[in-house]
This record gives structure tokens, C-alpha cells and sequence, in this order.
């Protein structure tokens, strides 16, 4: 990346997380796209500045909120677009859905349903690594919640006594479903002391800026590529959509619209538009431009679906077994 | 008054809660906003977070508390949206609940219920729709309940409540809308369970849980072909009691099971033919029909599910086959196949 | 030169080893001082501490490293020294390696073999004696093999590992000890697995694991009574291929099987009892008698353990009742039922 | 108790439970016990503070090794050889064995034979306390491989949640089978610090003194007692014999002789014997008698056993349910 490019990487990123998820969103009242979906709005600076944060060859591997993480780690759009809608160009054949995203090319390895599912897997891809002396990482992508199943803290002492490189991105938004994390977790905890305490390297970073926290993952995983030993990152976010589904919730009482409101005045997409302009490395006209630049692109690829064909049941029927 | 699945569910949650004031329920999502899919309304305004309580994301050791509640002096009920999540606590189900009465010499029995509700449709896919009956079935120490009308949801979970032994209590989420015009309460100490919704004489159509929906909804289609058969409804699968399938095979001689939510190797349907199989004094005229889902996970995509779930066509066809004559009928091509009702629009 | 079973599992994980240089072996026990029963010795001298590693008691987050490893570039085998304990990692198996392949479309599939050794006896009791090997075949995506004797053992254990799919690869601890004279090599690429080891007319015995040992120790008796049988080995249950079976039922038409580490009910024995009853083409002369444990916990004691464990008499029983004639034998009285040889002392 | 009574009681338990598991080692290899039973020779110090630091309506819940834990809370010891022995007589008549141990009366719930499996069971036991207002606390032994298990943070996070009243007394002996916790778990890891950043309240406590480690855990079950909430307790200790099985094994190499002899040579039950006299406690010639009575005692209990018929399978065959 040349010096500063990746100001603007970082940003147009965001963007196009944030422009691929409203168009899902707006679209998903259709009920063409037919599976259960989690969108990422809000939360597109973690995905953004970790996903350019890795290298080519490193991998990624995420959990059921993943489109940001897939589309922030190369992976093809109109093959997310495919997979929502249940065709067979989707990059799981349809097959998986949203919560089941994969593009082995980009090296985004998986995103799966179960809530902490994917995260031994991705300790086991980093003893891979470390056994094929490849010097690359995994980033592990686990919400707040995953703390509460018992295996992160077994594949996190793994990857402690064996000193994989991995990197854990802890997207903590607070919920869990509807539910707060002060009613599901000690009150005082901190993620990253507890990381520390089970023997990992805990860090707690901010989405505030995303270009810095670009910085800050980049220094992390290249002391976790010399030095391979678990980093576990906590970043408090948040989602302005509903748990699952398109549309808003503060009807349902169990968060605040002035929560919310805080949190979206300090949009991360917004932040970043007014840095490039204030640090005077994009003017505004460059940014609407990359804007609808983006925008066109997502349109095309969205609109590409309609020539897409039914699948059949038997297009599949044989990938049970390899 | 009509009342659905639900709110039957619902109906006996509160009886039992008030009735047992030791009783308590917890599971994720238990107190969410849309209360469990409508089961658990009103239960925590009624009864207090002390006995309705949301968890963490931490099905193993949630289990275990259950477990330790109910041996205490505590039943429980405990509760998960997606029966696959509950493949976290395998050990604490197996090797603690199932086992728990037997191997302390018989001192202390788990009265705990397990509800656990299966996906189908609005791409569940293969993590959100599975329904593992036949592995609960296979474990000495559980019993398994999987009721498809409101009658029999509200009686079998009040009996559930009340047995001193673990109960494995499966809800398809389609059932969930079903309605019946009143509750009519039976004697809520036996896992009742078995019993013949249609009778005839040709050919008897076993199934459950949401399998006897689908045959019911045939009804008049099967009627106006002038098909004479029992349909019997099992929802007790273990301890299973084949008492009412089997005088009524000496009669058809011909055997249809449906179990449209179950993939076919080692089922429960499977377990019901190898014990029609083994018994002397059933001779069938016919080879019986399993009808199962195929021995593939479920693909999330509304284009592959068509073909994936049970038609009723398939349905039409098998007792075509029995019988060997042709029936006439009309599918509603107006159906979508993979929501429940017009209204549901996902996701869960 | 005689070659037990565990030399065997322990000669094809060299094998294996040495020629894929991508293979990786951990689990709990592995580099104990006696090797986990003998069938890893040498192996991490051999091939270092990284290929062949212990683990931290995480059954659970262990599986999901095999998979991890396994769709990157290692292939791998975990093992775990009772079934029992893999409860707890149910999640990964069912969720992640049984569908992995198939829910991301085709591109990545998870070769992984997890040997599960079973217990027996010695007051192995309710929860290190559990052999589950019915939950795996109902599963879509996993392949489930239980060999009886080191020839098996060795020729599938590679096809297993060579196979790109998840294997269960289940070992009957009372196996280990078992001699042959040697090993014949076979085809690795293929999961073959089901063998007639004796020819006959009058009846078809099915088995597997370790009941194929308790039948083939019949044979003499069965012989001197002039019992002319078919006897099948059936070390592949899943994909389970019954050719071999109906064959020898279109001849014999009488079918005992024997499956005396399971219980009943949606076991496999039921399974393939139910494959038969669903043949148009087969047609038995006397109802199939299926001899399985009983539907209860595996208690500790040695007394209750000798009346819960399937005995000799009563496989004899059954074959009496099935041909319908008396058959002389003598039990070997100073055999003790809960150890598999003279020299076993427990305690595992 | 009376005042200094407790002193008498410990050293009693103490040799109570090293005589009783000694028995059972001299016995073992007549091949009459036949289950997988792991002894706590070496570890009666730490049953032995606890077991009395518990009033007789707390409960207390454990692992695999559990005799000691067992005869600890006042379970009954003819029933225990019974047990072993497979009669049903034993405390589980016979139909669970060593590793499933139980005495209701005495509010020792249980003890199971899965790692970490009876951890939950414990907190369920302890929410259902807090439910009826009981002002009794449970105790969870568990030994060094629990922390290893997912399900040991996921039970401990949701007591803390609850505010449950909770002691978990964590045996270290150092060893899970034949490894050493320094190949299992990271290398610098304190448990009581870890229990800490979890959410608990951690502490280190020491064997040496049974006495001392007496009135430490009582203190603390009175703090837990007041004001419910789980409290993690590290006792290093360590076993003499094998991990399962009545033998010396340090032939097989995976630990040193001279390991072993440097807590032989600190034997708690030496310590507490020298200290009951050089405190003046007891005198050499009361303890001499008191361990006659306790062997006397534990012989006449084992002869018992002769006296018992073989049980048979029908016996038991209805107990799968209730
Ligand atoms: C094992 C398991 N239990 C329950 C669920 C249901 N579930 C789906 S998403 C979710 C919330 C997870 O919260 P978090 O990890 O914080 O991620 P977020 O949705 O906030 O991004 C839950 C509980 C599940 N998928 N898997
Ligand atoms: C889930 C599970 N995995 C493996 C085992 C085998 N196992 C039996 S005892 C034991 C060691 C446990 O070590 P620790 O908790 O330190 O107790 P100790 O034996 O040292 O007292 C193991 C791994 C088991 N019983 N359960
Ligand atoms: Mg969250
Ligand atoms: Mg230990």
C-alpha cells in the first residue's frame, strides 16, 4: 500500500460494508433473501481497519455477524449478494447462508452460526501455520457473548501453550440478542485484563478513529508474525440495527434510543470522511465521488442477481461427502 | 376459544409454576422481548427473575445447574431456541442428567424438562434445524416427548413438569401457530401420548410431531379418495409404546410412517419397523414405507429446501404405492414451502 | 508372524505418518508411558513432538483444532481414551466436521480420524464403558467404522485416514489384545469393511467389533452341533452397504444379530433390521431376533456387570430359538466376565 | 466444636482418611475392588480442613478422587468399601463405584468421574440454596485438568452473576494423569489471580499447616456464608501413588523420586501429629491411641465386608428411572 493510501483503503472499506449492508437491509423486506441475517451497520471501522490490517495470506475467520469480516478480508460481494438470495453462484453454493460465509481464495476461511464455534477451528488453522512454518497469522472475529462459552478458554489456553499466532477481534456491541452484558457477564470485568490473566496479551482499543486503530492492529500483528503467541483485542462497538433482521428496535424496550443516538453520532464512517477532509488527504468532492463510486459498483452487483437461475436441490445432493 | 401451541405451552408453564413453587425455568431468550416464540409470556411478571431467569450463552454448564437445581430441591425447566445449540451439553445431559438417578443407587432422580424447539424454513440451514430425537431415544435414563397438537403439548409438557426423570420435550417451531378449539385437561401424571386421530381400515399412517400436521392437513384429499386408514399419532417416542400401531397393523396389514423431520439412518422411525420387524404375531401383506428426510443436512437456500423437505406429494405417492391404485388430489401450488403459515416472516 | 490389534492400529498410524508428512496424531493420553494402550508407540520418537502431541482435557476446543488443522493443510487423527468423554465436544463434531464440507459449498472437507476407544468391565461403570456408534451413523457427513480384528483394523485405519471425510474410527478396548497371524495389505483408498467370516445355509449371523469376536470363539460349538451359518462382519457403519447381507438372507432366510455393545433402541442393530424389513426382495422365514445390551446404564459392580453384559448362553439361546432345535455346549465356567484375557488387571 | 477440639478432629480425619485409602491400596491387588479408583494419599490435609471448615448442612460435591472429600463431610466408610467392593450395600449400591460416590445424609451430593462434569451440578445446587433462603454454602472440589474444561468458566461466570454461595477448592497436585500442568496450562498462570480476573474472589492457600488452613477456610465460608458469592481456593498439594490405582510409579519417569520425597518428607499428617504434641495438644501416647482406635475402627469396617452376599443385576435393573 503506498504511504497514506490506506487512509483512503480504510475509508472506502467502511463505506462499502456500510453501503452493501443497507442495500441487504432495504432489500430483505422483499423476502427473496431468505435466511436469517445479522448486519454489521455500526460496526464497519473494526472490520475495516483489521481486515487491511492482515496480509493477503494471512486468513480470517468469523462468527455469525460476518459480511463485514468476509467483505473487509477481499471477499467477493456479489457472491455474498448470491448467498443471501440461495443460489448457487453465492460463495457457499447457497448452501450456508449469511452465517455461513467462506472465500478460500481471499483466505477468509469461515464464518459459522453456533456462537463460538469457529474459534478452535481457527486455532487449529494457527497450529497449522506454525507447523508449515508459514509466517502468517489467523484473526479470530468472536462477539462479547463468546465469552461465555467454555470454549474460548479452552482454545485460548491451546494457543497460549503452544504460542500460535493468533489474533482474537472481540467486537463487543454490548448485546447479545437482546440481552445486556451486565446481565450476563461480572460487571467490572474487563476483556482485556481478563485475556491477560489466562495468559494471552490483552489490548483494548478504540473504533473512535479508525485510521489509528488501523495502526495499532498492524503493529499487533506484526509482533504476532515475529513472535507467534495469542493477542486478544477488545472493541467496544456497536449495532444500529436489529439482532437479526433489517429494522430498527428501540421499540422493543430493551435498549435506549439515546444509547443508540450517542453511538451514531460518533459514526466511525462519519469520523473518517471529516479526517480525510480535515488532514486534507481527500477533498469532499473526491470522497462523494468514491462514494458513488462504490455505490455503483454495489448496485451492479446487486442488480447482477436478477439473471441468476433457480437452483436445483440435486445441484447439491452430493456434497455431503468429499 | 381456540388456543394454539403456544400459548397451550404457555397455559401449562403457568399452572405448573404456580402450582409447584419450587418449580423454575431459565433458558436464553427465555425473557426476550417476543417471549420464547409467545410460550413464556407473562411467566416472569408472575413468577420474578428469581424463577425466570435468562442465561448466559452457556449451554454445558447450564444444563449442569439444572441438573444440580433439580436434584436439590428445585425441577426445572429449562429452554433452547434451537435444539442444535443444545449439542454443546451432551456431557451434562448424558453423563449427568440420564444417568444421575441410576448410578447414585437410585437416591437422587433429575426433574428437569429440556425443551428444546426445531427450525425449519427461512434458511435455518444446517446449523438451525436439526432435531436429534432418535440420539435422545438411544440413552437409557431420558424420556422423549414430542407432542403435535395443542392438547397434547399442554398435557405432555404438564406431565413432563411433574416426572421425576429428565424429559427431553421437542417443539417444531411450526407447530408453534397450530391451533385446536379448547384444552381439555387429562390426568397430568402419565406421559400419555399415543393415540388415533383417523380409523380405518386399509393401511395405518404412523407420525409425529409435525409429520402428523402435514397427514391431518390430507385429511379430506384422502377421504375423497375413499382411503380408509388409522392415522396414529405418537408422541411419547420413549419409553415408546407401539401397543395402539401394532393392533391396528393386525388389522391393516399395511404400514406408512411419516417422520418428515428426521434423517433416516438409526431414527425413531427405523426403531418403530425394526419392532414391528421382531415381533411374531405381525405379519404384514405389504413391504411397510419410511418416509425421512434424505441423509443430508439441510441446505439454507429456498430453492434447495423445496426438494429437501417431504412433499406431500412424496406423501400421495408412498400410499399410492401401498395401496397399489392411483389417488387423485390437488396441491396447493400457492404454498410456499418453507414458512409455516402466509404471516411468518421469519427468520426464526 | 501374529499381530494384535493394537500393533496394528499402531504399525498403520506409522504407515500413515511417515508417508503423508501433512498427517498430524494428539490426544489426551497419546505420549503416555503406555502409549495409549500400545497403539502410539515410537510415534512422537519418531516423528517429533509437533505431529504427535498431548493435549490439555479440552475435548471440545480439541476437535475444533483437528477441523482447523484439517481444512488448512494437516490432516489429522485425535483420539480419546473412553467415547465417553467426546460427549463433550459434540458441537464441533456435529456442527462443524460432519457439515463443513458441505454447508460451504463443496470447497474445503475435513479429513480428520477420531479414533474413540470403548471400556468394558473392570467397573468401567456408566460413564467410561458408553459406545455411541448409532448417535454418528444417524449424522449426515460423518463415516463410522468399528473393526474387529487387526487386519480390519490396519487396512482401515489408513482408508480412514486417507479418507478426506470426518471418520469415526471406534475401538473395542477388549480388541487390543486380539492376535492374527499377519496382515494382509488391501487396497487403502477404499473403506471396505464387511466380510463373511464363516459360509453356511441355515442362518445368517451379523456382527460387529467385539461380538464378532464372541461369535467367532462360538464356532467350534456351532460346528460340532453341525450349525451351518453365514457369518458377516460389518466393520462399516456408515455408509452401510447390506449387499452381503440380503445375499445370504435370499439363502438362509433366517437372521440373528448380534450387537453386544449397544443399546436398543435406534441402534444400528435396529437400523439394519429395518433396512431388511423395508426389502420388497427379502423375504424371512422365522421373525430376526436382535441381541443388544440392555436399554439400561452400564452399572460398576462385577456382579451386576455379569447379568448386563450380553453372555455366550445367551447368543446360544437365540440361535435355538431361531432354528428351532436344542444345540449342546459347554460354557467355560472359570471364564470371568468382566476382564478380556487372564492378564487384564484393570483398571482401564 | 469445643474450643481446641478442632485440633483433635483434623489430625483424626486426617489419619481416618490416609488409614481407610491405605486399606484400600493393601487390598486393591487381591482384584476384589474391581474399578478404576483414584487414592488421596498424600492430599488428606486439604480434605481434612475443609471437610470441618463445612457446617453439616452445607454441601459439598466432587471429581474423581473424591474419597478423601467424602469421608471428609462424614460419609459413612463401610459404605464407601462397599462400594468399591460392588455390593449394594455401598453407597451407591454398588452401581457407580469409586468414582460416584454419595451420601445424602451428610450433604456430600456426589462425585463424577468427567472432568469438570459435576462443577455445574455444584452451582445449580447453590442457586437452589439462594431460591430457598438456605444459609448454606456448597463446596466444589475440583482438581488442576478443571480448569482446562470450557464448562469450569462457564459455571463459575454464571455464580458469579447470581452471587451464589460457592467454594471451589481447587486440589493442584501438579499432575493430570502422567502431565504436568506446565504442558497443559500457560506457564506463569495463578489460579487464585485467574479466578480474580474472572470475577471471583481467588486465594492461595498452603497444606502444610492443616490447622492454620482450617481456620482460613472457615473464615472464609463465613464471609461466603454472609454475603453469597463464589470463592476460589488454590491448595497446592500432592498425590503419593499413582493416578488411578493402588501403586508407586515413579518407575514409569513422568515425575522424580525426589519430587515425591520432598512432600513425603513434609507430610501433613506428620506435621499435624508433631505440632498436636509440641503445641502440647495431645500427648505422644494419646495419639498412638487415638490411631489405634481409628485403625481398629476402619479394619473392623473392612472386615464387614466378608459378611456381605453378591448382589444381583435385577437388583437394580428398574433404578434407570425414578
Ligand atoms: C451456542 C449458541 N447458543 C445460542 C445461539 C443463539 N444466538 C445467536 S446470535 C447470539 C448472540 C451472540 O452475541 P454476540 O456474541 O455478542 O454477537 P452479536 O450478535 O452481538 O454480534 C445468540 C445467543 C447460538 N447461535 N449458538
Ligand atoms: C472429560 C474427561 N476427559 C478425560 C478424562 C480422563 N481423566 C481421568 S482423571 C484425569 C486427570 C484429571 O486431573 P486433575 O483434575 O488434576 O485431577 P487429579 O487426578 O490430579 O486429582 C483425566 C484427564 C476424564 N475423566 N474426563
Ligand atoms: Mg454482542
Ligand atoms: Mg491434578
Amino acid at each position: 500500500m503506498k504511504k497514506n493510501n490506506f487512509y483512503k483503503e480504510i475509508y472506502r472499506l467502511q463505506k462499502t460494508i456500510r453501503l452493501t449492508e443497507n442495500k441487504i437491509a432495504k432489500n430483505y423486506k422483499k423476502y427473496k433473501m431468505r435466511c436469517p441475517t445479522h448486519l454489521s451497520i455500526g460496526q464497519e471501522a473494526v472490520a475495516a481497519a483489521s481486515g487491511l490490517a492482515l496480509k493477503n495470506n494471512d486468513i480470517s475467520i468469523s462468527y455469525h455477524r460476518s459480511h463485514a469480516h468476509y467483505i473487509a478480508k477481499g471477499g467477493n460481494i456479489k457472491k455474498l449478494f448470491a448467498e443471501l438470495f440461495g443460489f448457487k453462484e453465492g460463495c457457499s453454493k447457497g448452501v450456508g447462508g449469511s452465517m455461513h460465509l467462506i472465500d478460500v481464495k481471499k483466505k477468509f476461511y469461515a464464518s459459522t452460526a453456533i456462537v463460538s464455534n469457529s474459534i478452535p477451528v481457527g486455532v487449529g488453522i494457527a497450529y497449522s501455520l506454525k507447523l508449515n512454518k508459514q509466517k502468517n497469522i489467523v484473526c479470530i472475529y468472536i462477539g462479547d457473548a463468546s465469552l461465555e462459552e467454555g470454549v474460548f478458554y479452552e482454545s485460548l489456553n491451546f494457543a497460549i501453550i503452544k504460542k500460535l499466532p493468533v489474533v482474537f477481534i472481540c467486537e463487543n456491541n454490548f448485546y447479545s440478542v437482546y440481552t445486556h452484558l451486565k446481565d450476563r457477564q461480572p460487571k467490572d470485568r474487563e476483556f482485556y485484563k481478563l485475556a491477560n490473566s489466562l495468559g494471552a496479551k490483552g489490548y483494548r482499543l478504540r473504533q473512535n478513529n479508525p485510521f489509528k486503530l488501523f495502526k495499532e492492529l498492524k503493529k499487533i500483528n506484526e509482533k504476532v508474525r515475529k513472535n507467534p503467541f495469542p493477542h486478544f483485542i477488545e472493541i467496544k462497538t456497536y449495532r444500529y440495527l436489529e439482532h437479526c433482521g433489517p429494522n430498527d428496535d428501540t421499540n422493543l424496550g430493551y435498549r435506549t434510543n439515546s444509547e443508540l443516538n450517542k453511538w451514531k453520532k460518533n459514526d466511525t464512517i462519519n469520523f473518517s470522511a471529516n479526517y480525510l477532509v480535515k488532514k486534507k488527504i481527500m477533498t469532499k468532492e473526491k470522497i462523494l465521488k468514491l462514494d458513488q463510486e462504490v455505490k455503483k459498483q454495489i448496485d451492479s452487483d446487486f442488480d447482477s442477481m436478477k439473471r441468476l437461475r433457480s437452483p436445483k436441490f440435486k445441484d447439491i445432493m452430493k456434497l455431503t461427502y468429499r | 376459544m381456540a388456543i394454539t401451541f403456544a400459548q397451550a405451552i404457555n397455559k401449562a408453564l403457568h399452572e405448573e409454576m404456580k402450582r409447584n413453587k419450587n418449580l423454575v425455568c431459565f433458558g436464553l431468550g427465555i425473557n426476550d422481548p417476543l417471549r420464547f416464540f409467545g410460550t413464556t409470556k407473562n411467566l416472569k411478571e408472575k413468577f420474578g427473575d428469581e424463577r425466570v431467569f435468562e442465561t448466559p450463552t452457556s449451554e454445558n454448564a447450564m444444563t449442569g445447574v439444572g441438573v444440580g437445581m433439580s436434584i436439590h430441591k428445585n425441577p426445572c425447566v429449562m429452554m433452547h431456541q434451537r435444539l442444535d445449540f443444545f449439542l454443546l451439553a451432551m456431557d451434562q445431559l448424558v453423563n449427568s442428567a440420564a444417568k444421575w438417578h441410576y448410578m447414585f443407587g437410585g437416591q437422587k432422580s433429575v426433574p428437569i424438562t429440556i425443551r428444546l424447539i426445531v427450525g425449519k424454513g427461512w434458511g435455518q440451514g444446517p446449523t438451525h434445524s436439526q432435531s436429534l430425537q432418535s440420539w435422545f431415544a438411544h440413552i437409557p435414563g431420558l424420556k422423549v416427548v414430542m407432542p403435535s397438537l395443542p392438547n397434547d403439548a399442554y398435557n405432555l409438557l404438564k406431565s413432563s413438569i411433574r416426572d421425576p426423570n429428565p424429559v427431553i420435550f421437542i417443539e417444531h417451531r411450526w407447530l408453534h401457530e397450530i391451533e385446536e378449539k379448547k384444552i381439555l385437561i387429562k390426568d397430568s401424571k402419565k406421559n400419555i401420548g399415543t393415540k388415533l386421530l383417523n380409523k380405518g381400515r386399509d393401511l395405518t399412517i404412523l407420525s409425529y410431531s409435525l409429520s402428523t400436521i402435514e397427514i391431518l392437513s390430507m385429511k379430506k384429499a384422502l377421504f375423497d379418495n375413499n382411503v380408509s386408514y388409522d392415522h396414529i399419532d405418537i408422541a411419547t417416542l420413549k419409553p415408546l409404546n407401539l401397543n395402539l400401531l401394532k393392533n391396528s397393523l393386525k388389522k391393516t396389514k399395511k404400514l406408512l410412517i411419516v417422520d418428515t423431520i428426521s434423517h433416516p439412518i438409526c431414527s425413531i422411525g427405523s426403531e418403530i419397523l425394526s419392532q414391528v420387524f421382531l415381533d411374531k404375531k405381525i405379519k404384514l401383506k405389504k413391504n411397510p414405507i419410511l418416509i425421512s428426510l434424505p441423509d443430508i443436512p439441510t441446505p439454507t437456500s429456498f430453492f434447495y429446501t423445496k426438494d429437501f423437505y417431504v412433499s406431500k406429494k412424496k406423501i400421495f405417492n408412498s400410499i399410492e404405492k401401498i395401496l397399489e391404485r392411483k389417488l387423485r388430489y390437488n396441491l396447493d401450488l400457492n404454498e410456499i414451502h418453507d414458512v409455516p403459515n402466509k404471516n411468518f416472516k421469519g427468520p426464526f
